[in-house]
């Protein structure tokens, strides 16, 4: 893995690199850059399997992350690419022409964070969601607890009370107050 | 950054269930309006049980020992359905048996939680069933959301979409609490208080309403069967 | 030919012994198979309870006449094979409405449900029945084959197509019976009687756990319940064909009761322990094995 | 061909047994299985901490209308919703008492699904009596029921000093106590000035020590004393009291006090509102005075304190010994008060230059918070003998670093938090002086039922001081010489009759003679109400012996207000409370006279 990361840092310019096992390296890289390694990675050093494909929302940072984790099946190895891109403009080059089950993977990032990727097949297909009307459901701005109140409806009957609040209001004549 | 013209996907009409012009065999054309043409889209009526109180009760006791459940596992209370039928539980035994689509089912066991995109089959699923017809809700997700209560695509009452009959609690419960909510179902059968699919016709109007607030492509006829 | 026509309530009495009958064997042979799974199986009575159910449901919804008729053809399928092949041999009452050639039209009667069913269920306009048909359709041709060699190989034998003739012909010992005396031909009619019980490993058109159901799918409530009504009498009158042409027929009912119990507990021995059959899986099948002892059947006689 | 004849042999099955289960419908689950929810609502406490944890949002607290609101116990109770409830059992798994479990039933079948709803234990269910089910496995816990633990001074290194015993925790040792606590609330009520407990612990969690001041000041001027000595009440009624040692709320407070410097306590206290103009006097500065002030002077009246002792702090000061309460502990507290503009005259006793009627003529409002500062006496046979001293008395004059006779050897009598104090001050004199500790206590109280904290009475022990319990106290005996020799003491029977009323009987056979050369009476304290001069005591209405207040702490005579022990008893952070109470009731009378006037 080690000889695998010297060799490609000096064809690629390759950003921060955690090697997280013997066997397990994460390499972040430019938008650009991620085809061309990821082709080189596929046809030249045996990472054939794409095992997935997803996205982390960090909205702290304005980014949305990009990890395509490729697997080598001789050696057993695996490498997670991540690409970082800006929220506001996320768009992504699609890889369906190099793995057909990527364009899935695509599919799902566009409906669930809105990430297109120009180009990929049945993109805008709906997938899990049917008849989707907010912004994606896995960007971090959605407030999922909010939704599910305003949509659906919850069982009446419910209602809680502070226990500190309850036993001030019971036993406040007791000492003094602010 | 939340940018409601750009991310907010409007829900465009599938091409297949458009109306369109076709040429048949015999090189006539023919307009198809595949919602209204592909369905029977009739409103139910309430049907009434025969007006002979013994007759009813006999076959209220025949429906309630003869229970077909539909093979439609909604959520992961499915997992829990499976060992019935194995010779472990043997559910055979009490007269319940699973069949594979609608028409010949009884009852629905709606096993957990239900995705909107799930409730609109769920919903076909109901209506083609032949009436008197009956709903199982399994777990705390169909009582009120269980675990993904605040999930963004999941309901939380089954009973504003569906008429339910009985409520089973746990999360799953187990198979031994499923056959005790089915040998609870055949009490009611038998009582002749489970007329959920009369009650559905009733309040037929509210359910539509219902279902279609949460199912935003309401892409089929008000009523499948 | 006078017409007797005593004949008809006889034949309806047979058909209601034969109803009643089949309804509980097809239990006893499932709780029978149950316990080979070592479970205990429905209640003996289920399936009445089935029936009356069916019948019982308030809403039923159609697809058109043939729709309709898919059930009735397949229910005077079942009845017709039954009525018009004698139950009981010797006896006036339970001869039923046989005739000198009824060997054809009982042939005839075994594929007639089929084929209305067939029609029915493509009416339905549903998918899965139409996979269902083509399937059932695939599979009861090929199963047929083998029992069309043997009966022809056994009309052969006896030089008759008169039902009432061969079993005639077998009656004095056991050893008279056709299965020893014609036992090619009887080995395949009894591999086409596997394919044409609707158990398994045969049995993908229309076992209930198949996700497409087969032609059945769009079928309920009463359509269903006359399906089911010939479901419990078709297996006897095919039992009551097989009884007669290969193993000596029936004196009395209790001998048909227990020839026809043990010709069903032959398919259930089989079913209870293979997996399914895909459709093309049980087509080679018998045109490999079946077909060509059937040829062989009738190349010896 | 194998293949073909080999699953026939599963037809041997049709003689063996089905496997089925012979009646599902009544089987029982697992002995720990995590079935429906049971709760002995007597050990619960309605902490809602098994509301916090459920990540579902299933558990409501609920008012249940057959147990009341008492100390320690909301009076809430868990309703479970098993429309949202997965059975993770969290809940049991982090519940305070232990009353929460699971029994091993599963089966609940309704048609309506509003049913699913119940409070365990107290809507009856099949399964309460149920005996197996999931349980916390014994001795796990998700929170940890030792406390962390606090450096202390070793007796032999405290003995010979008045150097404070309990050193404070460490930043580390504090975040690790402060994750102890489940943020519940109950302690919130038993304080008697509802400090926001669970809050400030969580300041100290997040490390955010100036959050903490500005809690604590919101109702507590006095937290570098109360984060020291007091009562903390609050700590019997935490949840985890229940199954382990309480959080140490007080040191939490103290550490918090202890982490920000003085000038930023200060700033974060910030400055008192725009002048109203109107004038208040408070007669005491110990807490309750001071607590006044510093309401009424962040409201912005003019406020003077008049002290009749050397230094401001009142019976903080004078009564609790300095290892216990360092002096420039007290200061700080002090200070931050004096900051906001409040004229705090010490050595100024009313009734000597200034007489109460000039204080009424003066303000608009006087605050008595005179304290108790005169000891009760036991009035036994030679209880008039110059060698036997009050307690209040002594500590004062130790306090004052008055010289007086220590006495080689000495007997306390009382159980109190008082009598421990003079004990352990005297035995620390003994030290210094005597070069060894003579001091016996004895009280009327067995050990059990002891007034005086637990921590006190092992300190003391270890101190080398005996306690005597269930002793009533007879006889100073005096030798012909007119000296104490000591003390005849009787055990206690019972100390009160049977109806609750103070009436002590003895055992005479069982008699006890402590040789001492000194006997101090430490049985209680009085107020020193000389002051109030005749014509306003007559005014007055008192009641057993001390000043009618109503509930706002406004006694009968209009202008007079009254707070602190002298009223209330003996307890500080009650003091802090009352003189909160007093402040909110004078600024809200003072407030209605401004509108009556314009």
């Amino acid at each position: 893995m080690r000889t695998l990361l010297e060799n490609l840092k000096e064809r690629f310019p390759l950003g921060p690199i955690t090697e997280q096992r013997p066997d397990l390296a994460f390499v972040t890289v430019e938008r650009e850059t991620l085809r061309p390694l990821i082709v080189h990675l596929r046809d030249r050093e045996g990472f054939t399997h794409l095992v997935l494909l997803t996205a982390v929302d960090w909205i702290e940072e304005n980014l949305f992350q990009l990890t395509y984790l490729v697997h080598d099946r001789a050696r057993a190895r695996d490498i997670g690419l991540r690409v970082m891109l800006p929220r506001d403009e996320p768009e992504m080059e699609s890889i369906h022409d190099l793995w057909p089950t990527a364009a899935t993977y695509q599919r799902e990032l566009k409906e669930m964070f809105g990430i297109p990727f120009p180009g990929s097949p049945r993109l805008d297909e709906e997938f899990i969601l049917e008849g989707w009307v907010d912004i994606p459901p896995y960007r971090r701005d959605f407030d999922t607890l909010k939704f599910a109140h305003e949509n659906f409806e919850h069982r009446a009957g419910r209602g809680t009370t502070d226990p500190a609040t309850h036993m001030r209001e019971r036993m406040g004549t007791q000492g003094g107050s602010k | 950054m939340r940018d409601e013209d750009t991310l907010v996907r409007r829900v465009p009409v599938k091409d297949e269930l458009k109306k369109r012009v076709v040429k048949g065999p015999d090189g006539l054309e023919f307009e198809v309006d595949p919602i209204q043409d592909y369905y029977c889209d009739a409103r139910p009526e309430v049907r009434p049980g025969s007006y002979v109180k013994i007759v009813e009760d006999l076959f209220n006791w025949a429906r309630s020992e003869s229970l077909w459940i539909l093979g439609f596992g909604t959520g992961c209370g499915a997992i829990e359905m499976r060992p019935l039928m194995t010779p472990r539980f043997d559910a055979y035994r009490y007269g319940i048996q699973w069949r594979p689509t609608p028409r010949q089912a009884n009852l629905f066991v709606i096993s957990g939680y239900l995705s909107v995109k799930t409730l609109k089959r769920a919903i076909r699923s109901y209506e083609q069933m032949q009436s008197p017809k009956y709903v199982v809700g399994l777990g705390s997700c169909t009582i009120n959301g269980g675990m993904y209560w605040d999930s963004y695509n999941t309901i939380k009452k089954l009973d504003e979409y569906l008429p339910v009959d009985v409520y089973i609690a746990g999360c799953m419960p187990r198979p031994e609490a499923l056959l005790a909510g089915f040998e609870e179902l055949k009490r009611i059968i038998r009582a002749g208080k489970a007329e959920g699919a009369n009650l559905y016709a009733q309040n037929f109007e509210w359910y539509k309403a219902n279902q279609k607030r949460v199912i935003h492509d309401w892409d089929m006829p008000d009523y499948n069967w | 030919m006078t017409f007797d026509w005593m004949k008809i309530p006889y034949a309806l009495l047979t058909l209601f012994i034969v109803l009643n009958y089949g309804l509980l064997l097809t239990a006893l042979i499932q709780k029978i198979g149950a316990r080979a799974g070592r479970r205990h199986g429905i209640p003996i009575w289920q399936n009445y309870v089935d029936l009356l159910k069916n019948y019982a449901l308030r809403t039923h919804i159609t697809h058109g006449v043939m729709y309709y008729l898919g059930p009735v053809f397949r229910l005077s399928g079942g009845v017709g094979l039954l009525l018009f092949v004698p139950s009981i041999y010797g006896s006036e009452m339970f001869s039923n409405l046989s005739f000198a050639g009824d060997l054809i039209l009982a042939l005839y009667f075994i594929f007639f449900g089929t084929l209305g069913m067939a029609l029915g269920a493509g009416e339905s306009g549903h998918p899965h029945a139409a996979i269902g048909v083509s399937r059932g359709l695939s599979q009861v041709t090929a199963a047929e084959l083998p029992l069309a060699l043997a009966v022809f190989a056994v009309a052969l034998q006896y030089q008759t197509l008169s039902v009432t003739d061969i079993v005639a012909a077998q009656q004095g010992g056991f050893t008279h019976w056709t299965v020893f005396t014609n036992p090619l031909a009887v080995a395949a009619a009894m591999l086409s009687f596997l394919g044409s019980m609707m158990r398994p490993p045969f049995d993908v058109v229309l076992a209930p756990q198949e996700i497409p159901i087969g032609p059945p799918t769009e079928y309920h409530s009463s359509y269903l319940a006359l399906m089911q009504t010939n479901r419990a009498i078709f297996p006897v009158a095919k039992m009551v064909i097989y009884m007669n042409l290969f193993f000596g027929g029936a004196t009395s009912w209790p001998v048909f009761f227990v020839k026809v119990f043990l010709l069903y507990l032959f398919s259930a021995f089989v079913g209870v322990v293979f997996p399914r059959f895909r459709v093309e899986q049980s087509i080679r099948w018998f045109l490999i094995w079946a077909v060509p002892i059937g040829i062989a059947a009738i190349l010896i006689v | 061909m194998r293949d073909v004849l080999s699953p026939f042999l599963a037809w041997k099955n049709l003689f063996r047994d089905p496997v089925s289960i012979r009646d599902p419908l009544n089987r029982e689950a697992a002995p720990r299985y995590r079935g429906f929810h049971k709760n002995d609502v007597e050990k619960c406490i309605g902490c809602g901490t098994c509301e916090t944890i459920c990540q579902n949002g299933a558990i409501d607290m609920v008012p249940v209308e057959a147990i009341p609101t008492r100390h320690g116990d909301s009076g809430l109770r868990p309703r479970i919703d098993y429309g949202r409830c997965c059975w993770c059992a969290l809940c049991v798994d982090v519940c305070m008492t232990g009353s929460l479990t699971m029994s091993n039933a599963y089966k609940w079948v309704d048609a309506d699904p509003d049913a699913f709803r119940f409070i365990p234990g107290v809507d009856a269910k099949s399964w309460d009596g149920s005996e197996h089910g999931y349980v916390c496995a014994e001795g796990h816990h998700l929170t940890s029921l030792e406390r962390v633990p606090m450096d202390e001074l070793e007796p032999e290194a405290r003995i010979s000093n008045f150097d404070e015993i309990v050193a404070g925790y460490d930043v580390e040792r504090a975040k690790l106590e402060a994750d102890r606590c489940v943020s519940c609330g109950l302690c919130i009520a038993t304080c008697p000035a509802h400090m926001s407990i669970p809050q400030y612990i969580e300041a100290v969690r997040d490390g955010d020590y100036e959050r903490g001041v500005a809690l604590l000041y919101e109702t507590n001027p006095f937290s570098n004393t109360c984060g020291r000595v007091c009562t903390h009440k609050c700590e019997t009624a935490c949840a985890v009291h229940n199954e382990g040692e309480a959080v140490a709320i007080r040191w939490l407070k103290r550490h918090i006090m202890d982490q920000v410097p003085q000038e930023k306590v200060r700033e974060i206290v910030g400055r008192p509102a725009p002048a109203t103009g109107r004038k208040i006097a408070v007669v005491g500065a110990g807490p309750a005075g001071l607590t006044a002030a510093f309401d009424l002077a962040k409201a912005g009246h003019a406020v003077t304190v008049y002290e009749a002792r050397h230094a401001a702090g009142g019976m903080t000061r004078y009564g609790i010994p300095e290892y216990r309460l360092p002096y420039d502990s007290l200061d700080r507290d002090v200070d931050v008060i004096a900051s906001l503009g409040v004229d705090i005259r010490c050595d100024t006793p009313i009734g000597r230059d200034v007489t109460m009627a000039d204080l009424h003529a003066a303000n608009d409002a006087v605050v008595l918070a005179i304290g108790l500062h005169l000891g009760r006496s036991t009035r036994i046979p030679g209880s008039e003998h110059s060698q036997v001293r009050k307690a209040v008395e002594l500590l004062r004059l130790i306090t004052d670093g008055e010289a007086f006779d220590v006495p080689k050897s000495a007997v306390v009598i009382g159980g109190g938090n008082v009598a421990m104090d003079i004990a352990r001050s005297l035995a620390r004199l003994q030290k210094q002086i005597h070069g060894m500790v003579d001091v016996t206590v004895t009280a009327l109280e067995d050990l059990p039922h002891f007034l005086a904290d637990k921590e006190e009475v092992k300190e003391c022990g270890e101190e080398g001081i005996p306690i005597f319990d269930a002793r009533g106290p007879q006889q100073i005996v005096v030798d012909d010489a007119g000296r104490v020799t000591g003390l005849r003491t009787w055990r206690v029977k019972s100390i009160f009759d049977d109806k609750g009323r103070f009436a002590p009987s003895y055992d005479e056979s069982d008699e006890i003679f402590h040789p001492a050369e000194m006997v101090i009476e430490a049985i209680g304290q009085a107020a020193d109400v000389s002051l109030l001069g005749e014509a306003l005591t007559e005014e007055l209405t008192w009641n057993r012996g001390r000043i009618a207040i109503d509930a706002d702490g406004r006694t009968s005579v209009p202008w007079l207000w009254s707070a602190g022990d002298c009223v209330a008893g003996p307890d500080v952070v009650h003091a802090v409370a009352d003189g909160h109470r007093v402040a909110a009731s004078i600024a809200a009378v003072l407030s209605e006279q401004t509108i009556s006037r314009t």
